[in-house]
């Protein structure tokens, strides 16, 4: 590589570094993601220019067909079916790294003289990339419903993936010391993909953000594997940074989720999780106070400050466009309308907040969880639509429950909290939730955007 | 060996450029990150232009136009629907419809 | 030439670090935080261990030992005294004299 | 150099990074200085170990006679002498770099075969480190009062130093064409030896912080330089780690002394400051209000909440003892106190807090200047001591007023503020200060030390 091609790849690393660091603030960010695919840019350019390329057929090919196919996901996905758009980015990443690696090994010539590190990254590259592509498919099949969402459990599960775990090891121990075994590269290639189906297969629905924080942190370090497989300071930076902004993301989803990273990282998702729903806490003998609309209307209209707390219910409702209707509607009337977004509320980190940007609400109203827990004593009404377990208060205090030590919104601390959902049935977590019964409580029975439609029109009439 | 290691040097001091960062990333802003730093991902495109661009029209040259593919609807797709999202955040949403 | 670049890399890279790093220090600590990273800075006492060990005994390896021992009172006085300063930022001091 | 060492390199730079990251905390900060000296002693150790030593002794006499000064430094400084110690340790950092650099170009067999960028980076080495080392033996002699104070001016200074910087440019261009000239080589040591004296002699004792702090940067620039001398990667970090903290500390300096970077990096200092104390503030026609030691110590002793605004006359007076004894009396009678730390207060960024720490004063009491000024016009008492133009209210409003625009301390908006110094002289930057004329403010004249100890004296009579 010549050393300018070197300093332009240094260039478009800094790139990217620069437009991460914007990404801090929502009013620089966009110009943070300009400011990173002028790098790519950079670096595709440089690579064509200065990249010793023989033949430009086959890549104008690639390129055509990636960028429309690109285009058209970015285009037509809606802001509901991210989690499956990063999934498939996340699948398609991994299998690029996967397979230059793939190609360095194949590529004439190089088989006999080729060092030992190369043979051991092309490995590493091609393991943790088909790990990625594969099991980024899976959970896109997940999302998108196309593969059951249910954990798939089957017998000698963990017995199996350890045994595919050891043979994977000695494949590539293999591979080092014998190099020009193109059969059991393939092999190893097989056995990648087979490992990334069985390690997300048995994990649920529910749990898949936490897989994709994972996989976006794999995809980066796949593509770092690749930079030391054809020595690039370029695809090393970038893939580092990849991966320790999956990894962060990953860690944050688990302290929010009350999970260990180990918890995650060893597989052992859904396990603690599948038994709880048998406590369901449908019929008990505690009275809830319900609420119609109109009376609703009324405290909503009425309120100095209300807080809504917008959960995984609302998102499946679709009802965010509804939840802005109204809050356009009480602010003129005197109301301050914040929005408390849990760490996990959404389908992945950062979710809800890009749905209620979609809905054209502003984002200095979106309040982190640590911004406005002090704020709820303070607030006259607390609106929880289709929240559950990020709102139960059992888990600040009651330390058999399985949430406890889950940091919650601490809604019940509001004057009134009004809870939007279908029923008492538990949320995901299979935990009966004590705010619900609370004397401050009022339940507002239906799904949710019905119910928020019904709420707009009296608000409307009053 | 040596070039493993300077490379490695230059993979710690990334993670450390990453981590602090990306922990000043607003929780509000962090399905924008994964899609942006999964466009950033995509920068294996340089290894796949090389591995399609060396015209030997064998088993690595196909895999590396797959390879240029795979990682264009990465880099394309990521930094596009990062930019539809991040569009949609304003202070004061002006139009509304 | 490419070395060099390579070393330029790395040299960016511990760049951000320190940016990002340093930035976190609290105006409490830029004392101890200057004292600190001069004694960091005598790790320019590898080079002069190389320099003086050398046992040509010419000029150069005279050199030599000047900065070892130049560097070695950066980063003992720098580190001890860091210590000294730190030691005494207590949240709540008991015994005072 | 082994893989092996390479690895141990990076683990003491890994270690520097760790300890920096840990001085984010008073809490943490100890920690993190031990963490930092482990890392140097495994790169000392990896060195001596696989360094390919031939001679133990040179090394001995360098490591015993280095070792010893360092501790007795470290051992006797008194606090407040601590800007001319990092001065002097900036000093020898540089100075060991163009040392080593130096060894470098002279070593035998190596003038021939040197290739251009190991030449042009050894002289950029020499220039920087020996612009640090005379540099800061000049602010070391300032700051220590060997040399004048004062800013030394001659007539054509700017030129002089312009046509020295030339020279050295051309000494580079020409040392680089033709390497194996060692006349010229000394010829270019004893330039930037010069140049560090003639662009720090011509800066006020006042402005030494700022030279410091850039000084640091340029320690840890030209140990990055050696490293690239040496192609060592160990050097390279650590340097940039220490150029960047240098160039943040430089740059906080000139904001809270209202000055730009480029102000203070081409060398302009001093100019704008040094007519303008011609404007003295002596003889007024206002009134002033004055306190006695009886009066301010009843006023003290039955505040609620105090703050003690320390300035540079505190540091002078070395009157922190007594300040913490005041506080140690009024606080047991229900007044709160906390310490209003401006960036620029004491003689070095951060200075005062050392001062005030090495007296016992909790740091949990000590506020930065963002963090206490919104409290105070809910403070009783603002005690400022030795302080001026660090709380100029003139600098918020006085479009016209030299210090307009550099952040201030609030005290105007204390209830009451008692301001402690010998006279109504202006401060450092020569201008009068409105604080001292208005509603609230009573002066209390007398040097700092004397007057607190009457406070002291009229509060435990109390
Ligand atoms: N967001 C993530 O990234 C993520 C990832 C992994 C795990 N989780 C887990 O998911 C949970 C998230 O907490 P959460 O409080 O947001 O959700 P939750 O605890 O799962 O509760 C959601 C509630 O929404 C209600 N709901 C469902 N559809 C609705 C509709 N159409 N209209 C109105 N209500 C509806 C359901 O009650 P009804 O059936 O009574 O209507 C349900 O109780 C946490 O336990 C978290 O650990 C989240
Ligand atoms: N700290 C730094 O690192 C640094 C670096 C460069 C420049 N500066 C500049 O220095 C100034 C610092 O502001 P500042 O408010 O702390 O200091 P200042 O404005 O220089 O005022 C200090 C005051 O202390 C008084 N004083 C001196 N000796 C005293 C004694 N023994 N007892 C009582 N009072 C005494 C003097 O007044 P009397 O003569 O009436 O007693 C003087 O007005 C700023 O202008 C800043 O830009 C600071």
């Amino acid at each position: 590589m010549s050393p300018f091609v070197m300093l332009l790849y240094l260039a478009a690393a800094v790139c990217f570094i620069v437009g991460l660091k914007r990404l801090s603030s929502p009013a620089t960010a966009r110009s943070g993601n300009l400011v990173g695919s002028f790098g790519m840019l950079l670096a595709i350019v440089a690579t064509l220019v200065f990249g010793r390329i023989l033949s430009f057929q086959l890549i104008i090919v690639g390129v055509v067909i990636g960028s429309t196919v690109g285009a058209v996901f970015a285009r037509t996905v809606k802001m509901t079916g991210m989690p499956q758009m990063v999934a498939l980015l996340n699948g398609f990443g991994g299998g690029a790294s996967a397979l230059v690696a793939g190609a360095e090994f194949l590529r004439p010539m190089a088989g006999a003289t080729m060092p030992l590190n190369t043979v051991l990254t092309i490995q590493l590259s091609v393991l943790i990339g088909g790990v990625t592509f594969s099991g980024s498919l899976i959970a896109f099949g997940k999302l998108q419903e196309l593969v059951t969402g249910r954990a798939v459990t089957y017998p000698l599960q963990k017995t199996l993936n350890a045994l595919l775990f050891a043979a994977t090891i000695a494949l590539v121990v293999w591979l080092v010391i014998s190099p020009d075994q193109i059969t059991w590269f393939v092999v190893l290639a097989g056995v990648a993909l087979l490992l990334g189906v069985l390690s997300v297969i048995p994990i649920g629905g529910a749990d898949m953000p936490v897989v994709i924080s994972l996989l976006n942190s794999y995809s980066g370090i796949a593509a770092a594997m690749t930079g030391f497989v054809i020595n690039n300071h370029g695809l090393i930076i970038s893939g580092a940074l990849v991966g320790a902004s999956g990894l962060i993301l990953t860690n944050i989803m688990c302290k929010a989720m009350n999970r260990s990273l180990g918890n995650v990282l060893f597989g052992a998702f859904g396990a603690t999780m599948i038994e709880a729903p048998s406590i369901t806490g449908g019929a008990k003998d505690v009275t809830v106070r319900q609420v119609g609309p109109e009376d609703a209307a009324t405290m909503l209209a009425y309120a100095r400050s209300v807080i809504v707390v917008p959960g995984y219910g609302l998102a499946v409702a679709q009802a965010q466009h509804t939840v802005r209707e109204l809050a356009d509607l009480i602010e003129p009337r005197g109301a301050e309308v914040k929005y408390a977004i849990h760490p996990v509320a959404g389908r992945m980190p950062g979710h809800m907040n890009v749905l209620l940007a979609e809905a054209d609400v502003p984002y200095d109203k979106l309040r982190d969880m640590d911004q406005i827990n002090p704020e709820f004593d303070r607030c006259d009404v607390a609106l929880v639509i289709g929240a559950n377990d990020v709102v139960n208060p059992a888990a600040r205090s009651d330390k058999s429950n399985p949430l406890y030590g889950m940091p919650i919104l601490d809604v019940d601390k509001a004057q009134h909290v009004i809870v939007m959902k279908r029923s008492l049935n538990p949320g995901f977590a299979g935990v009966d939730n004590p705010l619900f019964y609370l004397e401050n409580t009022s339940m507002f029975f239906g799904s949710a955007k019905a119910s928020l439609e019904k709420l707009v029109a009296e608000v409307k009439a009053l | 060996m040596e070039e493993l290691v300077i490379l490695l040097v230059i993979f710690v001091l990334a993670m450390f450029v990453g981590f602090e960062v990306i922990t000043k990333v607003p929780p509000t802003l962090h399905t924008p990150l994964m899609s942006g730093s999964n466009a950033i991902s995509g920068i294996t495109i340089i290894g796949a232009l090389l591995a399609a661009g060396r015209g030997s029209g064998d088993v690595a040259s196909i895999l590396g136009v797959i390879a240029v593919a795979f990682a264009m609807i990465n880099v394309v797709g990521g930094f596009m629907v990062t930019d539809r999202m991040l569009r949609m955040f304003k202070r004061r949403p002006e139009e509304r419809e």
